[in-house]
Formats: C-alpha cells, sequence, structure tokens
C-alpha cells in the first residue's frame, strides 16, 4: 500500500506532471510565476482546492449523477461545484484565518478557471478512480503544479536582469522557458512505470 | 586570489630616504571631520611645527607647518576627489627651524598616562593607513564601552606599497613605543603587532624591539588580501567579529596603523606634531623609493626626486592599487593618509570594458565580508537601493577584491560605493 | 485602425489585431495540448468557435437579464451548456477526433478565451455583433492553433494533415510532438509574432511622420 | 598631462573570460583527443561540425541582432565541443549542427546570451537531441582505430550493464568502449579536471560530491559502483557540464546540494528512468533548481551573528 502510494505520487508529480506533460494550468503558470514568493502562495491554495474538489466531484459523480443516469452532465456539475467550493473556501479562509486569507486570498478567484482544477476531475472520472486515488490524485497533481510553478518562478527571477531580445520578452521567453524545462522533465519518464 | 605581495617587489628593498622639496601645499583636510581653520596669511612666515590650522568640532584637528619658510598663499585647491579644499602654500627657507615650545617626554613607560591623548591630539595624529579617523577620539573610550586589546596594523597588504614595511624594520622601536603610549594611555594589557608572513624580517625586527616590553606581542598572519582590513584583523587574532554596523570597540579592540603608532611615539618621546610621513613611490618611474617626506609635498617634486616617469603615465594612484583614489593630475600634495603613489603606464591604465556576468561565483568566494556581490551588483543595475541595502551592501569595506578578481571585468566596487554613498545620503535626509 | 462598432471590424480585429491566441495569449493550455498535429488543431479551434458563437450570442441575448453579481457564473453555466452540447456531437459524428482530444474537449469551460469574450464583449454588445465576435475570435483561435498544429506535425512527423512532405527519408524530430516542442514552438511563434508586430509599428510610425 | 580616472580597485586579474574559456579548452583536449583517437576520423567530423556551427550560430546571431560580437569569448566554442563531445560517434553531420544550433540560438542567445542561460547550453541540447532521436543517440559503434565506412551498419545499443559486462575496468578507464566521443575515456576526462583544478578554473567540490553521491547510490542500487561510474556518461557530465559556472549555484552549501541532486538523479534515471542515459537530464534538472538555491541560500555575513544578539 505505501509502495502504491509512493509511486502514485512520483508519477503524479514527476512523470505526468500537470504542466510539463499534461498541459494542465498553464494559465496560472505563466500568469503568476513572476515571484517565488506568490507561487507559493499559488501553489498552496491549488493544491487546497484540488484536494477538496477531488473529493467532491467524486461524490457527485458517483453518488448522484451515476444513479440518476445524468453522467453527460458531468462538466455543468463539476464547474458548479468548483465554483462554488472556491467561494465557499474563500469564505471560510477569511473568517477562520484571516493571515491565510491574506496570503491566499487573491489567488482563489483565479482557481475557477484554472483548468488544472476541472483536469483533475475529469481525470479522476475518466481513470475511474476510487475515493481515496482521487484524493491523492488531486493532491499530488497540485503538488506536481506547486513544483513546477515554484521553479518557473525561480527561473524568472533570475531572467529580470537578463538581456532579453526585445520580441522575446515576457510570454514568449516563459514559454521557451518551460519548454527547456519540460525537456529536463522528460528524465522523470519511466519513473513508477 | 592573488596575494598582497603584487607590485611590492620594486621598493620592497629599497630603504627609507628623505626627501625635502622647495614648497609644499597643505590641505586643511586630511582627516575626517570638519576641515582645519587656517591661522596664517599671505606672506607670514612659519616656522616647522606651527600650527597653520585649528582644529574644528569633535573630530578636529590641528594642521602643523612641515617645513619652515614664508605662507605664499592660502586659497583652495583640488584634492583627489575633485573637491576645493583651502590648502596653505610655504615656500621652503631651508633652515628647518621648529618652533619654539617643542618639548619631549623622553620616555612612553614613565610619562604619566593622562597627558598621552592630549599630547597626541595636540600633535594633530589621525589615522596614516589611509581611513584618517583622529587617532585621540579613537583613543578616549566612551562612557560604558571597554578595551582590552590594542592592535597595530603592520599587515600591509595592500597592494605596492612598502612603507609601513621599512617603518618596522628600520624603526620597530618606534612603532613598539608609540603602542606603549597608547596602551598606557587607557589603561589596556595586551596590545599585538600583526605581519603578514610576507614580511618576516619586519617580524624579526619588531619581535627583538618588542623584547622585554609589557604585554606587547607580534603575531604573523597569513598572507592575504585584505587581512589589514580592521574587520579582518580582529577576526584573523582575537576570533571576534564586529557587529554589522558597528565598531571595533564594540568588541572591545582598537586598530592603529603601524605608521599611526611611530607617529605617537615621535609625539610623545621627542613632543613632534605631525610633519611628515614615509611614503612608497613606485610603478612607472625610473627610481621606486621609499621616501620620508613633509605633508604636503608635491607629487611632482617627489616623483621627480625619484628621476622622473619612466614611461607615459597613464594612471596616477594616492595609495594602494586596490583602494587608493585616482588623480587627476600630479600636483597632488601628500597628505597625512598617504602612504604610496603609484604610477601606472598607458597600457596598465587602461580598464578593459564590462562583459556579461558569467556567474563564475569568484567575487562570492573572495568576499571577506561574505555578501553576494554578483547579486548586490544587479540590484545596482535595477536600481533597486533597498534591494542592495537588504543584501548588506552598506557591510561591503571596499577592498575592491571582488573588482579584482571577476573575470568579466565588471565594475562591482565602484557600483557599491555608489549605492552606499546614495543610501547614506537618503539617511541624512531622513534625519533632517 | 479598425473600427470596432462594424461587423467587419470585428471579424477581423478578433484574426488578428486581438488574435487570442498570439496577441492577447489566452487558451494557452489547448494551443500547448492539442497541436501535435493539424487535424486536432482544426478540430479543436471549431469546436471552440461554435462555443464562442454560441455563448457570445446567449449571453449578449441575455445580458439585461443576468443580474451583475451572479453574471460569472451564470457566464459559466451558459458556456457549460454549449461545451456539452459539442460534446456529445463530436463523440456521435467524429468519434475518432472526439478521442484524440481527449479531456480538452470538456475543458473548453475554462478556457479564458471564452469567459473572456463574454464578459469583455458580449455582454455589453447587440447579439450580431458577438455572434461576429464570436466567429472572428473563434477563427483567429482556429488559425493560430492549425498553424502550430502544422508546424509541430510537420517536424515532428514529417506530415501535415497526415500528407507526407519530407519523403520516405525524413527522421522526424520527435520533441516537437511531445511537450517540450509544444511550449518552445508557441513561445517562438509569439516571438515571431512580436518582432512582425514591433516592426509594423515602427514603420508605421515613420510612415505618420 | 591626461591621466585615467576610475574608482579603485585600479588592478585586475589577468584571468579573464576568454582565458578561463581558454582553458576548459585545453582541459578538454585529451578527451578529444582520446574520442578520435578511439572512434577514428568520423568523430573529428562530428566535433568539427559541432564547433564550427556552435561559433557561426553565434556570429550570425549578435550580426544580426546588432549586438557586440562575442565569439572572441570562445565560450561557443567550448558549447560546441562539449556537445560534440556527447554525441556518438556514428552521429549524422545534420545532428550535430541541429544540436549547436539548438544549443546557441534556443539555449542562450534567447535568454541574453552568456551568462543568462539558465541552463547549459550543451546540456540542453543533448536532451533536445535524445528525447527526438533516441535511436541516433544511441547508436554506438565499438571502438576501432580508422574503422571502415561500413562501421556504421553494425552499430548496436549497448546499456550500461552490458558495457560493463563485455569490458574490463581497465578498458573502460582507458576509453576502449563504446560510447559518446567524449565520455569514454575516463583516463582523458580526469586529466582535463586536473588541469582545471590546477588552473583554479573549477573547484572540486561539484565533481566529487557528484562522483560520491552517484557512487553511493550505484552501489546500493546494482551493487558495483565502480563500473557504473566508469560506464556511461556521468564523469564526463560531472568534470565539464555540471561545473558550468552560469548554471550551478554560487555559493558553496548550494554547490554541494546542487552535486548531490545530480548524482542523485543520475542513480535514479539509470536505475529506474525509461531512457538508459540520466546525466543529460539530471543536470539539466538540477540547473531548474539552481536559481532557487541561489535564491534561499545566503553567505553568513560577517559580523551577523552578532547583530542578531544584539537584536
Amino acid at each position: 500500500m505505501t509502495v502504491n502510494v509512493f509511486i502514485f505520487m512520483v508519477t503524479c508529480i514527476f512523470t505526468n506532471n500537470f504542466i510539463f506533460s499534461r498541459f494542465l494550468g498553464c494559465c496560472p503558470f505563466l500568469g503568476v510565476s513572476s515571484k517565488v514568493n506568490t507561487s507559493i502562495g499559488m501553489g498552496m491554495a491549488v493544491t487546497f482546492v484540488m484536494a477538496v474538489a477531488s473529493l467532491f466531484t467524486w461524490a457527485v459523480y458517483n453518488l448522484v449523477l451515476v444513479p440518476l443516469h445524468i453522467e453527460y452532465m458531468n462538466t455543468i456539475a463539476f464547474i458548479l461545484i468548483i465554483a462554488s467550493l472556491v467561494q465557499f473556501v474563500e469564505m471560510f479562509i477569511k473568517k477562520s484565518s484571516p493571515s491565510l486569507y491574506k496570503s491566499l486570498g487573491i489567488y482563489l478567484p483565479l482557481i475557477t478557471t484554472n483548468c488544472a482544477v476541472l483536469g483533475v476531475t475529469i481525470l479522476n472520472m475518466n481513470n475511474n478512480y476510487g475515493l481515496l486515488q482521487s484524493v491523492l490524485n488531486g493532491v499530488f497533481g497540485a503538488l506536481g503544479f506547486m513544483l513546477a510553478i515554484v521553479l518557473m518562478a525561480g527561473v524568472r527571477e533570475r531572467l529580470e536582469t537578463s538581456n532579453i531580445p526585445k520580441c522575446m520578452k515576457g510570454f514568449p521567453i516563459s514559454l521557451v522557458t518551460a519548454g527547456l524545462m519540460s525537456v529536463a522533465f522528460m528524465g522523470f519518464s519511466g519513473f513508477g512505470a | 586570489m592573488h596575494s598582497s605581495g603584487e607590485g611590492k617587489k620594486q621598493t620592497r628593498n629599497v630603504p627609507i630616504k628623505t626627501f625635502v622639496s622647495d614648497s609644499v601645499a597643505i590641505p586643511m583636510s586630511m582627516h575626517i571631520g570638519a576641515p582645519s581653520k587656517p591661522c596664517v596669511q599671505k606672506g607670514d612666515k612659519v616656522k616647522r611645527g606651527q600650527v597653520i590650522g585649528e582644529a574644528v568640532g569633535p573630530l578636529g584637528l590641528p594642521i602643523h607647518s612641515s617645513i619652515s619658510g614664508e605662507v605664499v598663499s592660502v586659497e583652495e585647491r583640488l584634492l583627489f576627489g575633485g573637491a576645493p579644499v583651502v590648502t596653505v602654500t610655504i615656500n621652503n627657507d631651508f633652515t628647518d627651524e621648529w618652533v619654539e615650545g617643542i618639548q619631549g617626554h623622553g620616555n612612553v613607560e614613565t610619562i604619566d598616562p593622562s597627558l598621552i591623548v592630549p599630547i597626541i591630539r595636540d600633535a594633530g595624529i589621525c589615522g596614516m593607513g589611509g581611513a584618517t579617523f583622529p587617532t585621540h577620539v579613537k583613543l578616549t573610550i566612551p562612557e560604558g564601552k571597554t578595551c582590552d586589546t590594542i592592535i597595530i596594523n603592520g599587515a600591509e597588504c595592500e597592494t605596492y606599497l612598502t612603507s609601513d614595511y621599512r617603518l618596522m624594520l628600520e624603526k620597530p622601536k618606534r612603532v613598539v613605543d608609540g603602542l606603549r603610549a597608547a596602551m598606557r594611555a587607557i589603561n589596556v594589557h595586551r596590545g599585538i603587532i600583526a605581519i603578514e608572513d610576507n614580511k618576516m624580517e619586519a617580524v624579526q625586527a619588531m619581535r627583538e624591539a618588542a623584547r622585554g616590553r609589557d604585554g606587547v606581542e607580534v603575531c604573523v598572519l597569513r598572507t592575504k588580501y585584505p587581512q589589514g582590513g580592521e574587520k579582518q584583523l580582529i577576526k584573523a587574532l582575537t576570533g571576534r567579529e564586529v557587529p554589522s554596523g558597528k565598531l571595533p570597540l564594540d568588541v572591545h579592540t582598537i586598530v592603529i596603523n603601524a605608521a599611526t603608532a611611530a607617529a605617537i611615539a615621535d609625539a610623545v618621546i621627542d613632543g613632534l606634531p605631525l610633519t611628515e610621513r614615509i611614503t612608497t613611490v613606485t610603478g612607472a618611474v625610473n627610481k621606486p623609493s621609499n621616501l620620508q617626506v613633509r605633508i604636503g609635498t608635491m607629487f611632482e617634486d617627489i616623483i621627480s626626486a625619484c628621476e622622473g616617469y619612466s614611461e607615459e603615465p597613464g594612471k596616477i594612484i594616492a595609495g594602494g592599487g586596490m583602494t587608493g583614489p585616482c588623480t587627476y593630475d600630479d600636483t597632488m600634495p601628500v597628505t597625512k593618509g598617504g602612504g604610496g603613489i603609484v604610477v601606472l603606464s598607458m597600457k596598465d591604465a587602461k580598464c578593459a570594458p564590462e562583459s556579461p556576468c558569467i556567474r563564475c561565483a569568484r567575487c562570492v568566494e573572495v568576499c571577506p565580508m561574505g555578501l553576494d556581490p554578483f547579486k548586490i551588483k544587479n540590484f545596482c543595475l535595477v536600481g533597486d537601493i533597498k534591494g542592495a541595502k537588504d543584501h548588506y551592501v552598506m557591510d561591503c569595506i571596499m577592498c575592491g577584491s571582488c573588482s579584482y578578481v571577476c573575470p568579466a571585468r565588471r565594475q562591482l566596487t565602484a557600483a557599491f560605493k555608489e549605492v552606499k554613498t546614495a543610501i547614506m545620503q537618503e539617511a541624512r535626509r531622513q534625519k533632517q | 485602425m479598425l473600427d470596432k462598432s462594424t461587423a467587419k471590424g470585428v471579424f477581423i480585429n478578433g484574426i488578428l489585431n486581438e488574435n487570442p491566441t498570439f496577441r492577447l495569449v489566452l487558451g494557452t493550455c489547448p494551443t500547448l495540448a492539442v497541436t501535435t498535429s493539424a487535424m486536432n488543431g482544426i478540430g479543436m479551434g471549431i469546436a471552440a468557435t461554435f462555443v464562442l458563437v454560441g455563448s457570445n450570442a446567449v449571453i449578449s441575448l441575455l445580458r439585461n437579464f443576468i443580474p451583475d453579481k451572479v453574471r460569472i457564473p451564470a457566464f459559466i453555466v451558459i458556456i457549460c451548456a454549449f461545451v456539452t452540447m459539442i460534446q456529445l456531437l463530436m463523440q456521435a459524428f467524429v468519434p475518432s477526433l472526439y478521442e484524440s482530444l481527449g479531456m480538452f474537449i470538456p475543458l473548453i469551460v475554462v478556457n479564458c478565451i471564452i469567459l473572456a469574450r463574454a464578459e469583455a464583449f458580449a455582454s455589453k454588445n447587440t447579439v450580431f455583433l458577438s455572434a461576429v465576435d464570436g466567429v472572428g475570435m473563434g477563427l483567429g483561435f482556429t488559425l493560430a492553433i492549425t498553424i502550430m498544429g502544422c508546424i509541430r506535425e510537420l517536424f515532428g512527423n514529417g506530415t501535415i494533415f497526415g500528407f507526407n512532405v519530407f519523403g520516405q527519408g525524413y527522421d522526424p524530430m520527435l520533441i516537437m510532438i511531445l511537450a517540450p516542442g509544444g511550449f518552445i514552438v508557441f513561445g517562438l511563434m509569439l516571438g515571431i509574432v512580436n518582432a512582425l508586430t514591433n516592426r509594423k509599428q515602427k514603420s508605421g510610425k515613420e510612415d505618420a511622420v | 598631462m591626461k591621466l585615467y580616472i576610475s574608482t579603485p580597485p585600479h588592478i585586475r586579474t589577468n584571468k579573464d573570460t576568454k582565458r578561463i574559456m581558454l582553458d576548459v579548452i585545453i582541459a578538454l583536449l585529451p578527451t578529444t583527443l582520446a574520442g578520435i583517437y578511439f572512434f577514428g576520423y568520423r568523430a573529428a567530423i562530428v566535433l568539427a561540425v559541432a564547433c564550427v556551427t556552435a561559433v557561426l550560430a553565434e556570429f550570425i546571431w549578435q550580426k544580426l541582432a546588432h549586438q557586440p560580437v562575442r565569439t572572441g569569448d570562445l565560450s561557443a566554442l567550448v558549447t560546441g565541443l562539449i556537445l560534440g563531445l556527447n554525441l556518438p560517434p556514428t552521429a549524422p553531420w545534420w545532428l550535430a549542427c541541429i544540436g549547436s544550433i539548438i544549443a546557441i540560438i534556443l539555449v542562450k542567445q534567447l535568454f541574453g546570451g552568456i551568462g543568462h542561460n539558465f541552463m547549459n547550453p550543451a546540456m540542453a541540447a543533448r536532451g533536445v537531441l535524445i528525447v527526438s532521436w533516441p535511436a541516433l543517440m544511441t547508436a554506438y559503434t565499438l571502438p576501432s582505430v580508422f574503422p571502415a565506412l561500413d562501421a556504421v551498419t553494425s552499430a548496436t545499443i549497448l546499456s550500461d550493464a552490458q558495457v560493463a559486462a563485455n569490458y574490463t575496468y581497465m578498458d573502460m578507464f582507458l576509453g576502449n568502449i563504446p560510447g559518446s566521443i567524449g565520455e569514454v575515456s575516463k583516463a582523458a576526462i580526469l586529466l582535463g579536471l586536473l588541469y582545471m583544478l590546477i588552473r583554479g578554473v573549477v573547484s572540486w567540490r561539484i565533481p566529487v560530491v557528484f562522483m560520491g553521491v552517484f557512487a553511493a547510490l550505484s552501489a546500493i542500487f546494482t551493487g558495483d559502483a565502480l563500473s557504473a561510474c566508469l560506464t556511461g556518461g556521468v564523469l564526463f557530465g560531472a568534470v565539464f557540464m555540471a561545473t558550468d559556472y552560469t548554471t550551478s549555484p554560487m555559493s558553496r552549501l548550494g554547490q554541494f546540494i546542487y552535486a548531490a541532486g545530480c548524482g542523485l538523479m543520475v542513480a535514479l534515471i539509470r536505475n529506474f528512468g525509461a531512457y538508459p542515459e540520466g546525466v543529460t537530464f539530471a543536470i539539466l534538472l538540477m540547473n531548474i533548481v539552481t536559481p532557487l538555491l541561489d535564491k534561499y541560500i545566503k553567505p553568513r555575513i560577517y559580523g551577523t551573528k552578532g547583530a542578531k544578539k544584539n537584536a
């Protein structure tokens, strides 16, 4: 069991990294990765939401949609769950821990349209993951996202003082950077297989 | 990292000779603190040792005539940094007559300790290693602070310069006397004379001179620039670290330059004010020398005394190659803190252009303060003063090691100086 | 300058000046993920265009009835309805394309282009203009990712739309159809578009002088 | 009198960027010559194409971008040479060509040129090539001095384990084994390392920690640390590529972590990954981590210990 979880973790975080191999969550990855500190905040917020979203969507899909034979409604159901979840989490954190809200709050609204969150729920559904596996997939996938975005932010902070050609500044160089990083992540292929 | 021996070969074995010029130009600002107020006028006859500038303010020092003769002008002249300073020019009558009232106390071990600090003040002594902080202020310990060790800085890690080395070799007893005077003045029982291990002859001489003297020891240090930096010296000798933004006295230590110690001895034993110093003249001159010159002697006179330039001069440095400021021309006077005149040829003077940083980390390895020079430079480039400050740029001791070692020829020290000045100006503005 | 109040202006604006992929850099995930072949690119583009036109039109139609506070959830539900529609349609009529686009069909819901157009254009303009905007933006998106798909397929597989271009001797550069190729080709294309735009603006300015 | 005015220091070391690059090239000579000796003129052609393309690519880019031409600092030559040494002797000329262009243009110049790249250009280019043409990149021939042209057809892919089983330690040490041009002769690589250490170009930290961690983990995974170290490109990587200034951390502690991470990743990829050779990816992965290591590891600044106490 422990070994399986470990292998699952390695696969989710490194081999099938959300950004570098699945292309999920690229918008925040490119948008919120200019500073290491903010990218850590974003990563933590995503981790939290993805874990909870995995849990709820699993429940709704398997306990509501499947029994009612309206599986085709999954996209609508999932996105509504995520949107209301984000809203709820925002309110909850605001009330319970203002300091946490201060550090994560600004990222939360962005998460609704983070395709990594909807993506993980669809992945869970397509792969017929059980409850535990869904939640783990959410957590590990988000950790992989966090790893990618933090590493990216580190590199981008360094590029700030670089003499990059004018037409490559901003998104273009970030994408090339991400491309080279994903070359490096190719080294993980085969892990956990 | 280069050893501190660089550039010293030319003058290392040249004994000190005395040189007196036809005239001297004595600036009224040779020390940290307010400039002195000139108290002579054009046409006045002055004798050697006569006060020509009166001390102003708490860090002020009196300035004495270094020759006897006639004042020919009292006017503003440019000094090294390009700032105008009131300068008293005196023509020599070569009688070399001392002013009346010069009286020595004979022996540093018997003099009343309470007299020593006033004598040092009246002799106009400041740090002769280049920092030019008034020595009597250093030896006045403020309420609540204590001192248990006085260090004589004979490391002379700066490139090219050998004046302290020759002094310790030829007049070791003077240095020890100066140290003892300082120790007795503030009742300290431990005095260390620190010398780098590439100057073993000086160590020998100093050891002999120190034999039998109370609490005086000679310590040999590894040759490594900037071993003679105050903070590095204290760490190496006592294991104490001067906290960021504090003074040596905060770790119960006072550091005095070897030449300063000799000047203290001159003042206490013979009653002589500070009117001359030893200066190394080297580089592109025909006869590199160590000269004992009067304060205010012009560089051009000194270079003539060294038989002129050996090739077209490209740069003249008032001090050593690592930290000394450049001069605009050779009509600058020798000041109390000026231990050397280094002439660089046109070829050596040219600076290679900056190329991009290759992140080789050499600057990180050599920084004696443990800073990240490349990072601070990046902050300077983008104008992020706060970032530079957060990376402790204010602790930079301006030793120049990072610039020296940089393979991309980046101007690191220069950038740090700029940003330090900006930070200090900002602080001053906020105070007002 | 394009007149954004006419249908023609709105249409061309979407394809060129505010090309959602190359100029606004929206919807990066599908751009990177499905452009492994030209066919995938065009399929994704048409699917997104369908959703874009439909949602723009409906949102514009309802723009005076949707309360401001719940407009984002309302937009999402409308978009979602169209996505589910195209999902079922594709599943029924082009199952192989549906398979190869996989989860990126349902993910059209969170494609920023669509929500951004709903918010920035459809909720403020007439039904007709909004639909035209949807077509323009959709075609701009389709064009961009088809070009990306062509380039990646050409170098990564030696083909375009499945037709062999380089001949049998070509040893394909696999990386182009793998993840790194997506990022790098997209980055370089953005760079090229930027360079061209900069040059155009510069010459435009010189002309003005 | 006209004098130069500048801020101190007025003297500079004579070891500038160009001199350092020259030292690296000199250090690479033994392994270059060994590669040409073992694999013949084909290896020489690959190396020449890689070097010439790299320098040309940099020159043309800088001309087109109206930047000062810096090919004189030899860094492009070093990149080309290292890339060439990382290719198998059977590599077609266009592979070397594409590799050099990727290294210089995509990885180096797009990021602002020398000192601004966050990944080792030669390594990143090799990574792209391995992912793109895995078969060509591992088509190692058996070494034979000046082989006949048709030697290519006998190309076989040998895993490190197979190499270790078929050759003696001495063969592996001297370089009489199949592999990339530059990586086969461990003796020549060590000679280069010795030269760089003596010249002060690199410190012992990265190569030693890298190899140490790798050897220890290999002993655990395979039981034969020596043959693990003597096969594949791990030694070449540890000496010439992990030590790249621009893409390795600046602080000592950072360098230790970086080197240990490299060793760990090579061992993991070799034993558990899909690619036979892990050095490239290991170094690239640690290149990515380097900015964070530089950001978070701060040197101990003189006098800050006492300051904290006082505060």
